[in-house]
């Protein structure tokens, strides 16, 4: 799946490299706020963490944000408002299912139709992954296509391997350019040492889904009505999922604006006659699941998960997206 | 304790007492869920242990769960639940008699680093009122109530309005507008929220730090002696705002302005539908 | 000349509305920053309007309405004042600088305090505007 | 029978009948010596005992009367003569000249800023000046100016001419003339007034000789925000605040000297109550002293008042008559001589001081009245007996207000009130033309078009232009999106410019017009109008205040102003592409009247409305008629109550419209005004009737005491009971040598901090009564204030000739009663006069026990969604100006029910209610108020929190969601603040109307 070879380099180089390339770009970059970690702007490499658990938000927001402005409204008629694609950005240590997740959004977004937010975004900004060394408890990355190592969506990827030491592969062209040729080449020692530490890693995912053959077949079933009881009907699933996309398009005074939106809210599907073909919780939190297992996976040929987990951790009332898809088969069919 | 519990939904699932119960369970990673029982045989998903933070009262207004005109509901409350539970009965929300209420001595909740909730450490009612539940279960807990200092919503006030304004951008800048805090609430039970009507527009959707500056405002201001700082907001808040904090800003300016605590009464309205002739002027331009 | 400011009063119509037509009556000058909303009462003033105004780019708010107690609908002013009390301890406790909120009683005869309070206020509302922009 | 009643005067009095009789639908014609209505009130600054605004309270009502098509007002005018007739009284009017034509004068006051001759101003007592052509006061109505003739250059001298050359609506008129007409009415009411007493024939208080001494008129002024010192408090030597004011009570009042005063004026002790609070208020280093002889607080919550004075705002109270007031002549303070109350002399020292003077008749209305063959009094006021208030002795000639005798605002509001309902006799009319005849004109359905907003932008004559640039509003004004027309005025308001508008309306299709110009509050009724000519439903116009609100307050500024027009013009396009049309409800009225409680009040209730033709339903709970009014004998003015009582009885039960329900209860009462159901109680036999007003009569009871021994001892009876001792010349009283009357039993503190206001009167009544047959026996009266108010003063004073012995105590040293056998007492009590304890000996003890409301009470009040005082009598809409009125419309309260009163007392009341209740029960239909609350179901959670806070009754939640009832709401959209969810909007003021508006200003 590489691209290119894998080099190996120290942390103090690593970490002149990052600084020295990242002059002049937008860093994002997963930081510690009030004791959780995020990714956030920040000011240089050196505010970077380099050991964090899963954080709170992924990378999502920075190619599709929460707020764009679409077009704003002046003296001389409409004009489409884009973002600042002249300025460089460098996403530093994205983990792989956050950065897989984005090849998943790609397939919308950059499909036949353009986005011309998420498209200028996407092109200006330089991935750079940082591997799962251990999963998190909420992981379930491998049963959904992804891995603790996995480079998709990365533009370079890095891997800690032990003795402040890190191994560099430049995923993409644009990695390498960015990059150069950085470290010296990886011996047969540390390559083996890295499959062993990818085998560790992928075998720390604890959690697998269980993704049913036919989903279709338990739409009408009433067990969509038991695991959604207690579903608060918030948006914190979808804002947190990496691959939930849905917006709404809103006049904010002189500005159009596109900003988030979730199949969970109230609102979502209700039309202006107030009539809602979802308007049941049950149905909603049913869309969200089809969407993901059925429904993406026809139109675009993947599971819209990246299986981070982070909807079930942050759940305020702990619904396991795991253990409701795994149980289809047994107790959902009709 | 649990084994009574159980006994009482059984008993009442049994008898026609209610036709639902809620309580709660736990999934397949071990965490607790509220879980809602019909049949007498499904009382053994019932758990009850010191994660059991959640406000089941919420459901109680869920209507996509519950109907309540189409017969009575059980109910496990805590000693805090119970007063969200008093505020809705006195909105006309819930009905006293379409509920039965099993009331469970609490001695604190814990977080996931088994540490004490910082709410339990000043509440007031760890034992539920029997005069108010149908059944109480557990033994009285006698114990030191820690006088409620409000230090955290001191702490806000002492800063200058610059750096207070700064500080809740902090926060404001990470809100998702997911509006957990708002679907946790037991005392958000609008048919429609008015942050979701559009003609007129109160706040627009979109969420900037400025959107949620205002929606921040609503939500605390329409919970203004109501709240009964049962602090679920704060704890659904996938981003960490201390919500309590602006919750018990206000509980504290309507006890200081009003002589009013929310959630003592079933009978008792939100001070803003009372006034008196000698209320506090000293605002007054 | 000081900046030019975008202050919304929400007026009652019987005390504070007719208050400022006094003023006018009676040609007491004041700055012109302000822009009234006729309501029937004070007790009309859905706090929601006071936060849409600031959302909006008010600089500042003036809630006007009869003293306690001559309320033409007997009771309104006194839920405004509750009301507006608790809105103000939030708009401070967020750090909205409580110079741009200002809620006033009028009377109809109190043309002069009309003045006078558009004046404060206005005042208000511009040192608190300077004060944020020296930061 | 002629229909029309003539009124005489505009006072709070007259314009209250005048209302009165409007809303029964009887033409008025109302005659004013001044140039405006409203009277005395309108020169007070707050009154008492809430500090309610008076102008604020007193305009509304102004303005009702002034737009009510059924009223003439004639200002500038005197009755001159009236003759009666065969269907009634022709009246000769004489109406002064104002020169000026009071339909063209906009009241732009250009005349009065360019007039050249000052002259002191009148309606503030000459403390400042004003102009030869002036307006009172601001909110004057009619809204026009006048020219002072005595001092006019152009009418004295043939010079000057100014006004009329810068009038810019051609309003002056210098050859107008004074004109008589002639009027025929039906019936007429004396609302004159009385006139207050000069202090100037008091040399010894310095009134016009000192500067710092001032009448309470005078220094009302000087507290009112709109008066000479914009409500700040200077004396007048200095135009400096003063730091301690002294009132001084009964100047001109209680002056048995003088013979003439020795009335009490009523309402001299809470004016000087309310005004040193005011004082006070004023600033923390300002020290009010009052001193006074008896502190008069008999009215409703009027002790509260004096003792939050005292307690919360430390005004000192000091009883002392004054003997003399000199001035410093160096620094113009004044040294006030007074004797304190262990008779040491004592000068102490102020620098203003107020007089709180009197009322007194003016000279020259008995002419007027005894042309006719009304009685006057002594003292010149026209008395009426005490079972006929209102009453002159010549049928259809009715007086009310001060005329009567001395009484405060709400006593003459309901007079006012009693006195229409006897006007209205014969003259209310049962086919009365409805209402609402416009509402079924059909307007041509709008909602489809496009919006088109028609703009007009009024110059004023200059009074806008000269400031607004209004040539750049009109055509800013026309690039606003939806605005099709926009153009400029010389004179919106004029006659033809609504014609103009009308036709442009036409003309262009306009749906929705905004009118940039003065003020709603006065202009908005005429240019509805204008509308509604137009074919478009009259709440499609929005108007924006460009001239009160804007060019004459940034006179300097004309390019802000311009700016702020502009703005001000983009915000009510703003709304008005939002409004949309309302209409009234109508709803049928039943024509039956409930009266609850058969006492006194109820049956004088029920009388009145079913002699004006309408079917009453009398409710009494006992078997019997008459409630207390049978357990008294006589009154102080010495009418017979049995025969009164008999007679009233008999009439009631003889009258063929009043349906009597004895031993009945009432179950239940449901509907709102103009639609009542009521369930009823009689046995086990329950009935319902229906009915579109309810009167609340159901009186109160005396207070049952266990002070003093009382039920113990035979020697301990209460007031009543002992007159009913001497009534009977029960042997006891050959026994008795020596009583002792005990007032204010268990009254005016603690738990019942009122006072009941009876008790005074009738412990001077019993002394008159008893020295009357046993002038040798010894009576002892301890009191703390004796309040025989008004013109029962003089029996007081005769009380006091006849030697019985007055002590007063205070409430912190009570009288101690020692029982030393049955019917041997000693009584100590602490004498001022003497600093000492004085033992009296006595063999009877007569308590002035007081009234208690009764405990059923909150019963009916919550049956009829009422409010209640917090010592348990009904508590009235509004204590000033609305005194019979509840909140809930539709139902009235009279008699004891409301607070303890006297017998002619709560007949006037229930008059007042009587008629209160007629100006529903003659429509056939009663209109709601087009701007409304109405809730959105889809959004209602049925929490309650709108009903909560509705003043009116007006939300019920009926199946968990909120329901308006549009009859009684009044539109002030507290509900729709308080509704979390945004599910109650008030039409007319929306949420998307006012959000709409402002939103304007930030596009």
């Amino acid at each position: 799946m590489s691209f290119g070879e894998k080099t190996v380099l120290g942390k103090d180089e690593l970490f002149r490299i990052l600084k020295s390339i990242s002059e002049g770009c937008e860093i994002i970059g997963p930081v510690m706020e009030d004791g959780k970690p995020y990714f956030r702007p920040v000011e240089g490499v050196e505010d970077v963490a380099w050991d964090f658990d899963t954080t709170v938000n992924g990378i999502k927001e920075f190619f599709f944000p929460r707020r764009s402005v679409l077009y704003e409204q002046t003296n001389d008629g409409i004009r489409p408002f884009d973002p600042e694609t002249d300025k460089k950005r460098i996403v530093l240590f994205s983990r792989p299912c956050d950065a897989r997740a984005l090849t998943i959004t790609d397939r919308l977004f950059m499909g036949e139709n353009q986005d011309r937010v998420y498209g200028a975004l996407r092109a200006n900004t330089v991935v750079v992954g940082l591997s799962c060394e251990k999963a998190g408890p909420h992981c379930f990355c491998l049963s959904v296509g992804g891995s603790p190592f996995g480079t998709e969506g990365m533009d370079v990827s890095i891997t800690a391997v032990g003795d402040d030491e890190y191994v560099l592969d430049m995923v993409t062209d644009r990695g390498k350019a960015f990059f150069g040729n950085r470290g010296r080449k990886a011996d047969s020692k540390r390559l083996q040492e890295f499959e062993t530490l990818k085998k560790r890693a992928e075998e720390s995912v604890e959690r697998t889904m269980r993704i049913p053959k036919d989903l279709p077949s338990a739409f009408e079933s009433d067990y969509w009505k038991e695991v959604s009881a207690a579903c608060l009907k918030c948006g914190v699933c979808t804002y947190l999922c990496p691959t939930c996309h849905c917006f709404d398009i809103v006049d904010e005074g002189f500005y159009r604006v596109r900003c988030w939106d979730t199949c969970s809210f109230d609102t979502f599907s209700r039309m202006a006659s107030g009539e809602d073909p979802r308007k049941d919780k049950y149905m909603r939190y049913r869309q969200r699941v089809y969407h993901k297992f059925s429904y993406y996976k026809e139109n675009f040929g993947v599971y819209g998960c990246v299986g981070c987990g982070r909807c079930t951790k942050h759940c305020p009332v702990k619904t396991d997206i795991v253990e409701i898809v795994s149980s289809v088969d047994e107790k959902g069919m009709p | 304790m649990i084994g009574k519990i159980r006994e009482a939904a059984k008993r009442m699932l049994d008898d026609g007492t209610v036709r639902l119960f809620l309580g709660y369970g736990k999934n397949g990673l071990g965490d607790t869920v509220p879980v809602f029982l019909k049949h007498k045989e499904d009382v053994e998903a019932l758990y009850w242990d010191e994660t059991c933070r959640y406000n089941l009262t919420r459901y109680l207004t869920d209507r996509d769960v519950i109907c309540l005109e189409e017969g009575p509901v059980g109910v496990i409350v805590k000693g805090c639940d119970q007063k969200s539970l008093k505020v809705l009965i006195s909105e006309k929300q819930v009905e006293r008699d379409e509920i039965r209420i099993v009331g469970v001595v609490c001695s604190g909740m814990k977080d996931d680093n088994e540490e004490i909730l910082s709410k339990c450490g000043t509440c007031d009612s760890w034992n539920p009122d029997e005069t108010f539940c149908d059944i109480v279960i557990g033994q009285t807990v006698e114990r030191k109530i820690e006088e409620d200092e409000y230090s955290d919503v001191e702490e806000v006030e002492a800063l200058d309005p610059a750096q207070r304004e700064k500080l809740w951008g902090k926060y404001f800048d990470r809100c998702l507008r997911c509006y957990a805090c708002r679907n946790v609430c037991p005392l958000c039970y609008c048919k429609e929220c008015i942050l979701e009507q559009n003609d007129p527009e109160w706040v627009p959707p979109s969420a900037s730090k400025e959107n949620n500056f205002y929606f921040h405002i609503i939500r605390a201001y329409h919970l203004t002696g109501r709240c009964t700082d049962c602090g679920e907001c704060e704890r659904a808040c996938p981003v960490g705002i201390p919500l309590r904090t602006i919750n018990r800003k206000m509980i504290k300016a309507v006890k200081d302005g009003f002589d009013f605590v929310a959630g003592k009464d079933p009978e008792a309205r939100s001070p803003l539908t009372r006034f008196r002739r000698d209320d506090r002027e000293d605002f007054i331009t | 000349m000081e900046k030019k400011l975008k202050i919304v009063g929400f007026l009652c119509n019987w005390c504070s509305y007719a208050g400022a037509d006094l003023a006018g009556v009676s040609r007491f000058q004041y700055p012109a920053d302000i822009r009234v909303i006729r309501v029937p009462c004070s007790g009309r003033v859905n706090p929601l309007f006071i936060l849409k105004c600031f959302q909006e780019g008010a600089d500042g708010v003036l809630v006007s309405g009869c003293h306690p107690g001559d309320c033409h609908y007997q009771e309104g002013n006194y839920y405004t004042r509750r009301r507006m009390m608790m809105l103000k301890d939030l708009f401070c406790f967020f750090g909205i600088d409580k110079r741009r909120f200002h809620i006033s009683w009028v009377s109809a005869s109190e043309g002069k305090k009309w003045a006078d309070v558009v004046t404060a206020v206005v005042e208000d509302v511009g040192a608190a505007l300077r004060g944020s922009e020296k930061q | 029978m002629n229909k029309r009643v003539l009124v005489i005067g505009g006072g709070i009095g007259g314009v209250q009948a005048g209302l009165d009789l409007a809303g029964m639908g009887i033409k008025v014609t109302l005659v004013e010596e001044k140039p405006n209505i409203g009277g005395r009130m309108a020169q007070l600054d707050k009154t008492f005992p809430t500090n309610d605004c008076s102008t604020c309270i007193l305009s509304p009502k102004l303005l009702e009367l002034a737009s009510s098509p059924d009223v003439d007002i004639y200002t500038c005018a005197s009755v001159e003569g009236i003759v009666k007739t065969e269907d009634g009284f022709v009246a000769r009017i004489k109406k002064r000249a104002r020169f000026v034509d009071e339909k063209k004068c906009t009241a732009c006051g250009l005349c009065a800023q360019k007039c050249p001759v000052k002259v002191p101003d009148p309606f503030n007592k000459n403390i400042t000046m004003s102009k030869c052509i002036r307006i009172p006061y601001a909110q004057a109505v009619p809204a026009v100016y006048m020219i002072d003739r005595e001092h006019c250059l152009r009418l004295l001298e043939g010079k000057c001419g100014v006004c009329e050359k810068v009038c810019p609506a051609g309003a002056i008129d210098y050859e107008q003339q004074d004109e008589i007409k002639e009027l025929s009415v039906g019936a007429v009411i004396v609302a004159t007034g009385a006139e207050e007493f000069t202090p100037r024939i008091r040399p010894e208080y310095g009134y016009g000789i000192y500067e710092n001494v001032v009448t309470s008129i005078e220094y009302e002024r000087f507290l009112s925000a709109s008066g000479p010192t914009n409500g700040h408090i200077v004396r007048p030597s200095d135009q400096k605040e003063p730091k301690r004011v002294a009132f001084i009570q009964c100047v001109g009042s209680r002056d048995v000297a003088s013979g003439e005063l020795g009335y009490c004026s009523s309402f001299c002790c809470m004016q000087a109550t309310k005004d040193a609070v005011v004082t006070c208020e004023h600033g923390p280093n300002i020290r009010s002293t009052i001193f006074y002889i008896d502190i008069r607080a008999y009215g409703k919550d009027f002790d509260r008042f004096v003792d939050r004075a005292k307690t919360e705002h430390g005004v000192e109270y000091k009883r002392s008559r004054i003997s003399g007031i000199i001035e410093s002549p160096d620094t113009k303070n004044l040294v006030v001589r007074y004797i304190t109350p262990d008779g040491a002399l004592k000068d102490e020292e102020f620098d203003l001081v107020v007089l709180s003077v009197g009322l007194r008749m003016p000279d020259g209305l008995g002419g007027l009245l005894e042309g006719i063959g009304v009685k006057l009094d002594a003292y010149g006021f026209c008395r009426s007996g005490a079972f006929s208030p209102g009453d002159t002795g010549v049928d259809g000639v009715y007086v009310c207000g001060t005329v009567t005798g001395p009484m405060d605002i709400p006593e003459t509001v309901v007079s006012a009130s009693a006195a229409a309902s006897l006007a209205a006799r014969g003259l209310v009319s049962p086919d009365r033309e409805p209402l609402g005849k416009a509402a079924d004109r059909k307007e041509p359905d709008t909602s489809g078009s496009p919006i088109a907003v028609g703009v007009v932008v009024c110059r004023c004559g200059t009074n806008i232009a000269s400031v607004v640039d209004v040539p750049s509003v009109v055509e800013y004004a026309a690039s606003i999106p939806n605005v099709t027309f926009s153009e400029e005025l010389l004179y919106a308001c004029s006659q033809d410019s609504i014609r103009h508008i009308i036709n442009k309306i036409r003309e262009h299709g306009l749906n929705r017009v905004v009118v940039a110009s003065c003020s709603p509050r006065t202009h908005e009724a005429l240019f509805q109008k204008g509308l509604e000519q137009a074919g478009l439903n009259k709440y499609l116009l929005q108007m924006t205040n460009i001239r009160d609100q804007c060019s004459w307050v940034h006179r300097d500024t004309p390019d802000r102003a311009t700016e702020k027009a502009k703005e001000l013009v983009r915000m009510a396009v703003g709304k008005a592409r939002h409004l949309t049309p309302l209409h009234e409800r109508y709803s049928d009225v039943k024509k039956d009247c409930l009266v609850i409680g058969g006492g006194l009040a109820g049956m004088m209730a029920a009388l009145d409305v079913a002699d004006n033709g309408f079917v009453v339903h009398l409710i009494e709970q006992e078997s019997f008629l008459g409630g207390n009014l049978l357990k008294i004998k006589s009154l102080l003015t010495g009418e017979d109550v049995a025969s009164a009582v008999e007679r009233i009885v008999k009439r009631v039960l003889e009258h063929p419209k009043i349906e009597l329900f004895l031993n009945t209860d009432i179950a239940g009462i449901e509907g709102y005004v103009g639609n009542f159901t009521t369930k009823l109680l009689t046995g086990d036999r329950e009935t319902s009737v229906e009915h579109g007003a309810v009167i609340v009569a159901t009186g109160a009871r005396e207070h049952v005491t266990e002070s003093y021994g009382y039920r113990t001892d035979p020697y301990v009876v209460t007031g009543r009971e002992f007159e009913t001792i001497l009534e009977k010349k029960n042997p006891l009283l050959k026994y008795v040598k020596r009583i002792a009357m005990i007032q204010c039993v268990d009254s005016r503190e603690g738990e019942r901090n009122y006072c009941s206001r009876v008790c005074c009167s009738q412990a001077v009544k019993n002394i008159l009564r008893l020295k009357e047959r046993y002038p040798e026996k010894t009576v002892y009266v301890l009191y703390r204030d004796m309040r025989t108010y008004g013109l029962r003063e003089p029996y007081y004073t005769a009380a006091r000739e006849t030697g019985a012995l007055f002590l007063r105590y205070d409430a912190s040293r009570k009288p101690v009663v020692e029982k030393i056998e049955q019917g041997s007492f000693i009584i100590d009590v602490f004498d001022k006069i003497l600093q000492e304890t004085v033992r009296l000996p006595v063999q009877l003890l007569v308590l002035g026990v007081g009234i208690d409301p009764l405990d059923t009470n909150d019963r009916v009040a919550k049956m009829l969604k009422v409010p209640l005082t917090q010592d348990g009598f009904f508590s009235e809409a509004h204590v000033k100006l609305r005194p019979v009125d509840f909140s809930t419309e539709g139902v009235f309260v009279c008699g004891m029910a409301h607070g303890p009163k006297h017998t002619d007392e709560s007949i006037a009341q229930a008059l007042a209610a009587a008629a209160r209740a007629l100006t529903i029960l003659t429509r056939d239909r009663i209109r709601s108020q087009a701007y409304s609350a109405s809730v959105d179901e889809a959004l209602c959670t049925g929490c309650g929190t709108c009903a909560e806070v509705c003043a009116y009754g007006a939300i019920e939640i009926d199946k968990e969601k909120a329901r308006v009832n549009e009859l009684l709401c009044k539109g002030c959209g507290t509900c729709t603040a308080a509704c979390f969810s945004g599910a109650i909007d008030l039409s007319g003021f929306t949420n998307k109307q006012i959000v709409k508006e402002f939103e304007e200003l930030f596009i």
